[in-house]
Parts: structure tokens; C-alpha cells; sequence
């Protein structure tokens, strides 16, 4: 997924010049994990350059550069990290083209790694989306394979409005299906790890069905996707699998279609529980669906503790968990 | 290897408080003309003293004097005199429509007219301005018409902001003056941003930013500081230093134990504090610093020495905090006093022409106020549809916000 | 409740020397909202007193004391400001305990104004609960009138863990129930504006039943409390209104109960919807009374957009819009 | 009014890259003993070019000389020494730790020792510290016990943050060791914040912080420096320049145009810049600016210039963005080899008590991991029950934690 991430901000930077990469490490060094490597080589420091440590001073200096007319996509290295940008982010980037009335936009995107899996502890494994879908002018997208992800780092970057784009960092190296004491398996063998090499674009706001089923919805996103699937495989039940890919704005339409057909719904995030993604979801699906629903919706996800370094797998909401929120649904 | 003094906490207090007599003998004039020009090539480092002084070019006479004259000729002189005025007529105006509720908010400039006017005047038209909430003269120096910026404060029919924004929260692409936030300092690193995207796309042209001395302590304020150095900037960082932020005075900024001004020092940036009652050493101060960011030297950061004259707001009451007669001791006057004066010493202008410049600044403010009115005003009906509430929140408008532009009946 | 909550900062510095007030005007001056009016003049300049305008730095020095052993009470001037103290408020006050396994904690309470109403625009209107509510280790409160106001502030002041306190400052002068265009009531004109003058306290986590009913839950909180109010009388509609005071840890039994007894369920707030606290709460009660709702449950809400100056009362949900969500909870 | 110069971005650039020659000669170090040691109460505007000179006391013969000569006793040096040796030896083993799987992540301090050894050892043991990452040697000094470090670093049964913490993240109230934030600079204004509440108090201990320079951008590093300013903290505020922050060199920071304890006097606070390998000199400083605090004098910032001569930490690899062989070409040399010249030639050291003591910590760190591996290392499966996780999020676990530890199985 690293290498498709870079090949989106390649290719957006090789059609546009107006579009510039920057964060901490990004430049001469090419990001922690990697995803901005070469960018600095072939573009030059004043398109992929290295920024002080000031979360909110490389947003504020984005939104700036938006305003100038350029097309920002900034690197936040941990979620964790972006809470001191939230002013920013909030207070300006998501309101400017509301308060200017259309005059001034900031069109910027700001990838950021998130979630648990590799050890990182409280700071290093967070899953703050659910408080990007409450700002109103923000849209916030979490891609769940290196296709998707290349194809919507592109719609975001040339998307106008302001974009907040979470890479799960436990999927960089492959599909995890949260079995963390197997093998790791690299994208190669997977069929969505296949990404062609120049412009494409996975529109927002459409979610993507990652398997049909008939018995129950299961509505997620990021690396819970693959995590879902393995328990559907594994328990025997005949679930529709929905990656959302965007959370806001959601799409609706294809939720609806699909908990009306099934009549029962597992919401499954990463996140903690409360106020979570799947508080919304859920909210949404009952005002939508409330004559289908067989079965209370059921949400598996991290529990409302901060992610704990040694106990990771326990606070994982791995196979099992979402194994038990299927029969939790099936039962009713 | 201890002491045993015990540790008390110091909180700065200011010098009067009401009912006591105001004093402003911890303010240190220098004579103007004293201070030196340095070129514009300067290194940061020789002219560190520059941020401990004041550039004053104005004399007690009304005289230009010493280095920093920026020798503006009669009719420059004469505009910013005009802009400085119909800057007060106007803000004495909107401040009367606020009691009369006509609008819901207002906030005035009065006595910090110079520093909008000279600084618009100093710099190109083309270059972008990130203001606060007191630079109205900035807007009114570049030929801005005031029946848009009314329109705005009145939330009317024309308001192009479609009576989003509270009261004086102008905004005009057209005019380089970026949209006011609310949320104190966070256009200050956005006024660096801009600069840096002009230096990546080899533009010549440059940014300015202003900030109140109490926003200062905000943290986007230190963002701006380092991105500016770090980058070079083409950047003017402009501290308005007014003695107050709302109740509490400069010390509670941290203004106690240094200059403001001085805060540029720590990123290696030159930095200059001026009499920002002074219209020529504002002028001249920010030209110096304009060229220097024009030529790829960077960013310059200034201290405007001033004085909130009036009220922060009309929410607010300074009879509360401070000597209610504070404003006529201010060390260093009022700006268009000031500026008259050097006219007058010049002998190219009289109490007469001043007073005719006054009542025809203050028809056109009125005149601009009835055209205003007459598409609205807070009080009437005459504002945009409650269904443009849902415009502008995205580019398209998604799905979730047409479901409640419908259920608001839209 | 200007008064109210004068008072409960007065009784708890008077009784514990460890209890400091802090923030943005509050000390000379006594607050934008006089809320600190007479604290220094009481207690002095080291006990009550101003700050420079850095709500990060306002957090970061109240984490510091807390540790120390201090209780800090700090204002935020309005909860729009409190975006550049998240860092401060997520990653240490609401972490210390879990990550220090009890040691360090951090145990302030941080007031700040919110909701519209008072033509503030879009930076002084809104309400940013259900960021708060997503944080685990914080706790959220939110009193409708002075004498829960006081109760609750001196609880949360005493309670060991941060708590963020918001006060609506549309009920700062009297009960207001969303009828913008009729006469201010004053809060001397109802029950609960009077206070007795020492301490009590309201305990944290426990919802009110402001109004028993049969047919319909309306669970809200603030300022709508007051509004609910007023459109059920107005509605004439047996509703059952819930005043949660505290927004988490949540009375679930209390929401429970009610639901499972009316079977329908309206929920109001201020905020804007999507991933506002109205999300957690429609889950909750559908996680909890599914098989009790008769129809779904409804959300009367702010708009998805920024709080605008001009058409405030058109982004208000006031009693009309309440009355028409109890509507479509009775009909299904 | 403008110049047609094409504006252009400036991307500070280290001196050398990999494949390049290490350059330092950019880094002016003037002689031991040059710079002058004035009275604590010196008005801070009266010291300024201590920000921007090098506080040394050690010479290249291993003299100490000049005024900031602290005089320490030998058994203080000794015990300097060893503190700073047993810190190496913990920190490469700790490594190699990681390197075999029985942690999931370390971060070395070498090269920096002298930092958080001599610091502590200036400061009183009540004193508060606020400590990054890179100041183990703070808690070895202070005689913290290495095998409840490692019980830390291991995740270990005996783990008295129960597993909830990232290795390194250290936390002990006894040692008056602040809790290590993940969150770069949060910890540095709650510094502050501490050291107001010991002045409410009337108490008499005092706090130090410390921060990177790369952290130094961070907004709560203007918000301590702001803080502490206008209230007079006691509080020493630490900024370590160790070159390096992850890949990016100093530059990227802010310090191509001036140093980083200019930082301070941007707030009117005495700023001294001390060269952060030489022990005695970082003693005599963190006394100085202690002995401030403890006269309400107020706080002081220090920057300790150092290197970081291994990876930033286990997950690191320094060769991708500097030459590999950088660290020794480090004009300031090595800390701990720079206090044995000093042992040496004072004449009350050997390479033969060297090398005996060299064993000896290695030994102590060795015993200490033998004794922490057997409550358990990451690998294995002696940790705090997952029912524990639920604990210490608030005080009382509410309901909703409570179900949730039942839906776990507990
Ligand atoms: C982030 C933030 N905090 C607090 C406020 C409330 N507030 C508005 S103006 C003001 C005082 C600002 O003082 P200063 O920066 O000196 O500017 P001045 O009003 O003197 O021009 C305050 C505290 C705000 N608007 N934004
Ligand atoms: C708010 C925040 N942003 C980014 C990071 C990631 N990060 C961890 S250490 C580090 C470099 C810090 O450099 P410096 O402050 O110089 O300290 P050093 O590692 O050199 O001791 C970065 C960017 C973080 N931990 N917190
Ligand atoms: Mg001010
Ligand atoms: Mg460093």
C-alpha cells in the first residue's frame, strides 16, 4: 500500500504542478514508513520539503498555500499527532469556504497512519475519525487496500474541499485479517495489491460491496475490512461486507439497499466505542432501516480505553470479537 | 543545595487600575529620528537592538526627522490622512448603528488608525493581507467600498457573505484581505503559508499578517515565527501591540520583562518596534520590510506600539479595568492628530481644510450607511434565504445536507 | 446561573486552598460572563487570575498543578476556543491516569460557554460535546439551570478525574426555551433558579427526569432541555424528558428505563448532527430497548453546517422542530 | 513600489548528506572558560550573548577553567561518571534487547549522557522533572532501579505501568520522574504549570523540563516559554540540540539562522548556551538557573548543545540521511570520555579503574536484566491480565467499562 500511496502523490505531482507534498521526514528521507520516498529526488525541495515538528503550523501553512491556489497534501506521521492541529483544522480549514462565502477554500489533503497492530501503544495506534466526521466541511476517507488506496488519495487530492485521509498502518505490508499470530501476507497476493501505474481515481463518497451475502450487513472500513471477512469466513455466515472507504460524506445509499435486503447489521471499527464511527452508522442505519431490522445492530470495536502497548491483542477487536457480534446480529 | 526562600507566584499587574490616576511612565520614548536605518541586507543579528527601541520619525512638533522619513510626497500624505479619517468616521458610526441595533456587533479601531492605512499604502495592491479583526483600515485604504463592508456588518440582502459571519468579519479576495477569523492567531502561520506558496510558484508577490500582542501567547503565533525563518518567508509579521487584549493589559501577554518585538529575535529574524501612532514611521518600517521580503531575504517581524483608545467591543465596558481617562495620557497621541500636525507643519493644510476633510468623510460614510440600510439591516427581514445556510459547506452539497435543507422545508 | 456558578467556585475555594481559577479574563475583570466576578478580590491574585490567550498553555500549566496536587478549575472564554487545547485535553488530561497506572493524574475541571442563541456566529455558538464524549478518561457535563449548575460544577470539581464542563451561555440570564421573539424570562421566575447559598452537590453521572410521560423519551440536555420542554406543553404530547446532565459516563438505567416504558424516543440537541452525541445516544437505546421501540428513534439536531450569525434562529432546533420530531416518533 | 525579483522557496539543507563528508565547521565553539558567570540576579537584558555563545569549562587537555568551573568533589565526579557509564551500558543493552526480540522498542541516549546525569545530580532529589525520552540518565542518576526500568521496557509481570506504555515511557512519582509523553513538547508547559502550583504553595521545590530542539516547534513550547515568563516560574526549561530530530537535521528546526536559547529571550528570560558534553559545565549551568528559581528569580532556559551519535531509536537507521560516520567527527567529542580526561588529568583516574568500572556497570545492568527477564519480556507471556486494561481510565470504572471488561471475558 506504501508503494501506491507514493504513486498517487507521483502522479499528481507530475500532472500538476500546483500540488506540493510536505511533513515531518517527508522530504530528503521519505516518511517514516516510506510513502513519500523519491518525491524530493524527482520534484525538487520546494514541492516534497521536511517541516518543523508543529502539526498545526504545517496544516496552517497548507491552508495558506490553498488559499494561494495551490493543492497541499500534508503528512500527518501519526494520527495521534494531529490533535494539535484540530484548530487549525476545524476552526479553518474546515470552515473557510463557508465563512468566506466560496472566495477562499483550502484544498488540501492530509494523509495520516492510523490504527493499532504493530505495538505503538496509546500514541502510536489511534483511530480519531469519528471526530473528523463531526466538523461539517471536512471529508474523511480510510482506503482498506493499495487499489482503493491510490485511486481515492487521487479523488481526495483533487478533491476542493478539505480532506482527511487515514492509512491504516497495520495494512502498509499487506492485508491483515487480524490473526496476528499467523504469517504476514504481502499485497502481492492479493487481488486489490495489484495497481496500475498512472492516473486513476476511485470516486468518494461510493462504498465499495467486498462480498454479497444475504444474512447480515457488516458495515466497516480500513483494516477491519479484512479482519470482517476472515470472520465471516471463518464463522460460516452469509454477510454482506461494506467497506465504506468514505465515512463523510457516507454513502447512504448502498447501507440502505443492503441492511434492508439483510435486516440485520454488525458495525465493526478499530476505534473506541463510544461517540465512535459506529455511533453514527448505527444512528443511521435505525432512522433509515427501522422496519427491516430484525436484530439490534451490534458495533465491535476497541473498547473505550486507550490502545494498551503489551495487551494490544486484547484490545484489538480481532476475528473472534467480530465473530461473536455475527452471531450477537443472527440471533437477535 | 537549596535555599529556603519559599517560591511565591508572580501575576503582573498593570499600572492603574480604575479609580487610580494613569501612568505610563514605564513607557520609553526615544527622541524621533533616533533610531537608525540599516539596509535591507542588514544581518538579523547586527540590528538586534532595533527590537528593544521605538522608530518615531514624527517629532513633537510635527516635524519629520532622522533616517526612517520616508519623504512621502503632499497628496500620499493627504490619502492616508483621508483613509485614517473616514477609517474613525466610519467605525464611529458603525459603533452608533450597534446601539441603535441595527447590527448585532461592532468592533472599532480608534487610535490605531495609522497602522491599516500606512501599512495598506506601503504595500502593493497585489500583495495578500491576513488581518485581525482591526484592520479595517487596511480594507478602507485600498479603496474597499464601505457600503459592502456595511453590508457585511448590517448581515443584509447584499452581504456577499450571506450574513454567515458575525459583524466586521470582512472578507474580500478582490480586495488581497483574507477572511477574518474568529479564532485568534490562526491566520498568522496561514499569512506564511501564502508566502511560501508565492516563493514555490516564483511570484513576486508577498504576504502581511497582523496579530494582537494577547494573541500572541497563541501557539499558531510561534508556527508563524518558525515556518517564516525556516523558509525565508516573503512574509511582513506584524504585532499590534495595544495595550490590551478585552480586560487584560500587555503584562498578562508577557509584555513585563520584553518588548514584543523581541520574540522575532529568538527565530533569527529581524526586528523592528515602531510608533505605530506614527504614520510615517509606519510607513517607512514596512516598506523596509516589504522590500526585504521582495528580495528573497525573508521575513520581518514589527512591533506596532499603540493603544486600544475605545472599547474592544461594544460587548465590552474598559471602565471596568482601566482609568476611564487612560487614553488621553498615551504617551504617543493620536494618529491623525499626529499626521495633521506634520501637515500643518508643512503648511500645506489648516484647521479649516481639516475640518471640512472631516464632515466630507463623514457624508460619505453617511451617505454609504443609507445605501446600506436600505438593503437591510440586522433588525429587518431583509437577509439571504435560510436555504443558503446549507451553501458553501462543501463544494457540492452532499447528500445528508440536502435531506435538511428539505426538512427545514427548502 | 451566572450566580450559581459564581457561587460553586466561591464555596470550593473557601473550603480547599488546593482549588485555583485560571483563564482568559477571569481574574481582575471576573470574566466575559462575570462567572469569576469577586473571586480575585477573595482570594487573591495567586488563587484566581489571568492568563495569557493560549487555551493550550491554560490546559498544559492546569495538567502541571494537577499533578502537583492542585485543583484547577480554568475557563475556556468559549468551547469554540478550546480546538487548540484538544492535544493538552486528549493526549495528557484525559491519559495521565491510565498511562502513569494511577500516579499522575490530572484531576481539573474545565468550564467553557456554549450553544447559540446570542447571535455569536459560527465562533461563539458552538457546541463540541461529542468530541469530548469520544475520549475516554474525560468526563462530559452539562447543567440546564442554577441549581444543577452549582451542584454539578462543586461535584466536578471535587471528582478526580478532568472533567469538561459546558455551560450554556444562553441560560446564563434565564430558562430559555427557544421562543427567541418572546420576552427574556428571568431565572428568579422558575424553581430550580434558586440556590442555596453553601454546598451541595448534584452527583455526576446521574440524569433527571425533568418531566414523567407515558408516550414518548425525549432525551436531551442544556439549553434544550428547556426547549423540549416547551414543545411538549406546547405539542400536547405525554412525553417523558430526560435532562442527562452528564453526557459520560451516561445514566444508562435511567435512559433504559424510560425507553423500555414509552417505547419511542426523541433526541435533541444543539450540535451538529452527524457523529454529534445524538449518535451515541441512538445507539445506546437501540442497543439497549430494541425490542421495546415502536418506531425510530428520531434526532432533532443542529444543521451539518457552521452555527450562521444571521440565520441563527433558522439552525436553532427550537420548539417547532422539536414538536415535529415528536410527531414522527408518535406516527412511526 | 516593487522589485521584479522571482520570489523563491529557501529548504535549509544539512552540511553533509550520506556520501558526503561530515562538515561541522559550522559549529563555533570558542574556548573553555571564555564566557563570563554573572550573579543570578543579573537583569536578563544584560546577558543576551550568553544565547548565543558556548557555556564550557573542560578544555582540550581536560582542564577545567574559568568561571562556570563548578569545583565539584571527586567522589561528585565519580559518581558522575558512573551514573553517565551505567546509562551507556543500560542503553546498549536495552538495544540489543530489542535486537532480540524481548522489547518491542528502544531509544538510546548516547552520547548525550552528560545531560540528564549532571542535571539531576544540580538539582535536589525533590525537585520535579519533566523528561523526554532522552533522559534516562535522569532516573540512573537519581539511583532509580534498573530493573523496574526494564520491568518497564519488557512489559513484564513486574511492569508498574501494567503493559499500558510503550518501552522507554518511564513514570515514577517516587523518583519525581514525570510520566514520558508520547506526545512530543505537551509535557514541557506542565512544567510550568507545576512549578506555578509549588509557588501557589509557597513551597521551595522546583521543576526542569526538557524538549528537543526539534519538539522546540511545537506550540507548547511558546506556551511554557510564555507561561513561565509572565508568572515567574521556577522552572528550568531544557532544550537539548542533539542535531537531530529523526531524519531531519537542526536546520529543519529553526536553528539555521540562530540558536535555540535565543528561543528564550524572545520572553525576556535568561538564556545560556552550554556545551551539553561537557558534565561540569551542564553542573554549573543547572545550578545557576536552579539557584534562580529558588530565589524567585524566576526560570531560565538552557540549551545543551550535543549530538545524537546512535539511531534515533530501534527503529531507526541514521545511515539512510547523515554520513555513518558523523557522530565522530562531533566537535564536542564524547561526554564520558571528555570526565575521565578530566579524571585523568587531575591525576585520580586510570584506563585501568576505567576499564574495571566499565565492568562493573556492565555487569549491574546485566544482573539487573537477568532479574528483570525472569518476571517476564515482551516475547513471552508474563504480563498484567488484559482484566487490568479497563483499569485507570477514570478513577471509578464506569458501566460502560465494566460491560466491556464483561464482554471481554472478565
Ligand atoms: C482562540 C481564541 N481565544 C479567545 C478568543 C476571545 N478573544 C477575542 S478578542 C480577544 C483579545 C485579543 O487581544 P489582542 O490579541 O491583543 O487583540 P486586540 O483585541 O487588542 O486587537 C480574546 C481573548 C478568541 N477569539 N479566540
Ligand atoms: C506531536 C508529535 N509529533 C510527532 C511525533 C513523532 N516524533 C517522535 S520523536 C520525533 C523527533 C523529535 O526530535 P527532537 O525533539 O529533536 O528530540 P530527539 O529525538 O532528538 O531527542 C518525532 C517527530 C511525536 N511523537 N509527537
Ligand atoms: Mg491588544
Ligand atoms: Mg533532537
Amino acid at each position: 500500500m506504501v508503494q501506491a500511496l507514493n504513486s498517487a502523490m507521483d502522479v499528481m505531482m507530475a500532472r500538476d504542478d500546483s500540488v506540493v507534498v510536505f511533513g515531518e521526514d517527508v522530504g530528503y528521507f521519505g516518511g517514516v514508513f516510506r510513502c513519500t520516498e523519491g518525491l524530493q529526488r524527482k520534484y525538487g525541495p520546494d514541492r516534497a520539503f521536511d517541516t518543523p515538528i508543529a502539526e498545526a503550523g504545517i496544516l496552517a501553512t497548507a491552508v495558506g498555500m490553498g488559499v494561494y491556489g495551490l493543492r497541499p497534501v500534508v503528512e500527518i506521521q501519526f494520527a495521534d499527532y494531529i490533535y494539535p492541529a484540530t484548530d487549525q483544522l476545524i476552526s479553518t480549514a474546515a470552515r473557510l469556504r463557508y465563512r468566506s462565502a466560496g472566495e477562499f477554500t483550502a484544498p488540501i489533503t492530509v494523509r495520516t497512519p492510523c490504527g493499532g497492530g504493530i505495538f505503538g501503544g496509546q500514541t502510536h495506534s489511534q483511530s480519531p475519525e469519528a471526530i473528523f466526521t463531526h466538523v461539517c466541511g471536512l471529508k474523511t476517507v480510510i482506503p482498506s487496500n493499495p487499489y482503493d488506496a491510490k485511486g481515492l488519495l487521487i479523488s481526495a487530492i483533487e478533491d476542493d474541499d478539505p480532506v482527511i485521509f487515514l492509512e491504516p498502518k497495520r495494512l502498509y505490508n499487506g492485508p491483515f485479517n487480524g490473526h496476528h499470530d499467523q504469517a504476514v501476507t504481502p499485497w502481492t497476493e492479493h487481488p486489490a495489491g495489484e495497481v496500475p501505474e498512472g492516473h486513476y481515481t476511485i470516486p468518494l463518497s461510493k462504498a465499495s460491496l467486498v462480498r454479497p451475502g444475504e444474512d447480515v450487513t457488516v458495515l466497516t472500513y480500513g483494516t477491519m475490512v479484512h479482519v470482517a471477512l476472515a470472520a465471516v469466513a471463518e464463522g460460516g455466515v452469509d454477510a454482506e461486507v461494506i467497506d465504506l472507504r468514505t465515512l463523510v460524506p457516507v454513502d447512504i445509499d448502498t447501507i440502505v439497499t443492503s441492511v434492508t435486503k439483510t435486516g440485520r447489521c454488525v458495525i465493526v471499527h478499530e476505534a473506541t466505542r463510544t461517540s465512535g464511527f459506529g455511533a453514527e452508522l448505527s444512528a443511521l442505519v435505525q432512522e433509515n432501516c427501522f422496519y427491516s431490522l430484525e436484530a439490534p445492530i451490534v458495533r465491535v470495536t476497541g473498547w473505550d480505553t486507550p490502545y494498551p502497548h503489551a495487551l494490544e491483542w486484547d484490545y484489538f477487536p480481532g476475528p473472534r470479537r467480530v465473530a461473536e457480534g455475527l452471531r450477537k446480529a443472527m440471533e437477535g | 543545595m537549596k535555599n529556603s526562600v519559599s517560591l511565591q507566584l508572580h501575576v503582573p499587574e498593570p499600572a492603574a487600575r480604575p479609580g487610580q490616576a494613569p501612568d505610563f511612565n514605564w513607557v520609553k520614548v526615544p527622541a524621533a529620528g533616533s533610531v537608525t536605518r540599516p539596509d535591507i541586507s542588514v544581518e538579523p543579528g547586527a540590528i538586534r537592538e532595533h527590537a528593544y527601541t521605538l522608530i518615531r520619525v514624527l517629532d513633537d512638533s510635527g516635524d519629520a526627522v532622522g533616517p526612517w522619513n520616508p519623504k512621502l510626497d503632499l497628496q500620499t500624505l493627504q490619502r492616508g490622512l483621508r483613509a485614517m479619517m473616514l477609517t474613525r468616521a466610519y467605525d464611529n458610526r458603525m459603533f452608533r448603528a450597534q446601539r441603535q441595533g441595527k447590527t448585532s456587533f461592532y468592533m472599532p479601531c480608534t487610535g490605531e488608525e495609522a497602522i491599516g492605512v500606512a501599512q495598506a499604502m506601503a504595500l502593493d495592491h497585489r500583495d495578500m493581507t491576513f488581518p485581525t479583526y482591526r484592520q479595517q483600515g487596511l480594507l478602507i485604504a485600498r479603496g474597499w467600498p464601505l457600503v459592502d463592508m456595511m453590508n457585511q456588518v448590517f448581515s443584509n440582502s447584499r452581504d456577499r457573505l450571506k450574513g454567515r459571519q458575525m459583524p466586521i468579519m470582512y472578507s474580500s479576495k478582490a480586495a488581497g484581505f483574507f477572511s477574518i477569523a474568529g479564532n485568534l492567531a490562526t491566520h498568522f502561520p496561514q499569512a506564511v503559508g501564502w508566502a511560501m506558496a508565492s516563493a514555490i510558484r516564483h511570484d513576486d508577490r508577498i504576504a502581511a499578517g497582523w496579530i494582537g500582542e494577547g494573541a500572541t501567547a497563541e501557539g499558531d503565533f510561534h508556527h508563524a515565527l518558525t515556518f517564516a525563518s525556516v523558509y525565508r518567508a516573503p512574509v511582513i509579521l506584524n504585532i499590534v501591540n495595544n495595550q490590551y487584549a478585552i480586560s487584560s493589559f500587555q503584562g498578562i501577554a508577557g509584555g513585563e520583562r520584553t518588548t514584543f518585538a523581541a520574540r522575532g529575535l529568538g527565530y533569527g529574524l529581524p526586528s523592528l518596534r515602531v510608533d505605530g501612532n506614527d504614520f510615517l514611521a509606519v510607513h517607512a518600517v514596512t516598506t523596509w520590510a516589504a522590500d526585504r521580503a521582495r528580495s528573497n531575504l525573508g521575513s520581518t517581524v514589527i512591533e506596532l506600539l499603540s493603544y486600544r483608545a475605545a472599547a474592544h467591543s461594544t460587548s465590552d465596558d474598559p471602565s471596568k479595568y482601566r482609568p476611564a481617562d487612560e487614553a488621553s495620557h498615551w504617551p504617543l497621541g493620536d494618529p491623525i492628530a499626529r499626521l495633521k500636525q506634520h501637515l500643518m507643519a508643512l503648511e500645506v493644510w489648516s484647521d479649516e481644510q481639516h475640518s471640512r476633510l472631516a464632515v466630507e468623510v463623514d457624508n460619505e460614510v453617511r451617505d454609504a450607511q443609507r445605501e446600506a440600510e436600505s438593503y437591510g439591516t440586522m433588525g429587518t427581514d431583509e437577509h439571504h434565504s435560510p436555504a443558503t445556510m446549507f451553501d458553501d459547506v462543501y463544494k457540492e452539497m452532499p447528500w445528508h445536507l440536502r435531506r435538511q435543507r428539505q426538512e427545514l422545508g427548502f
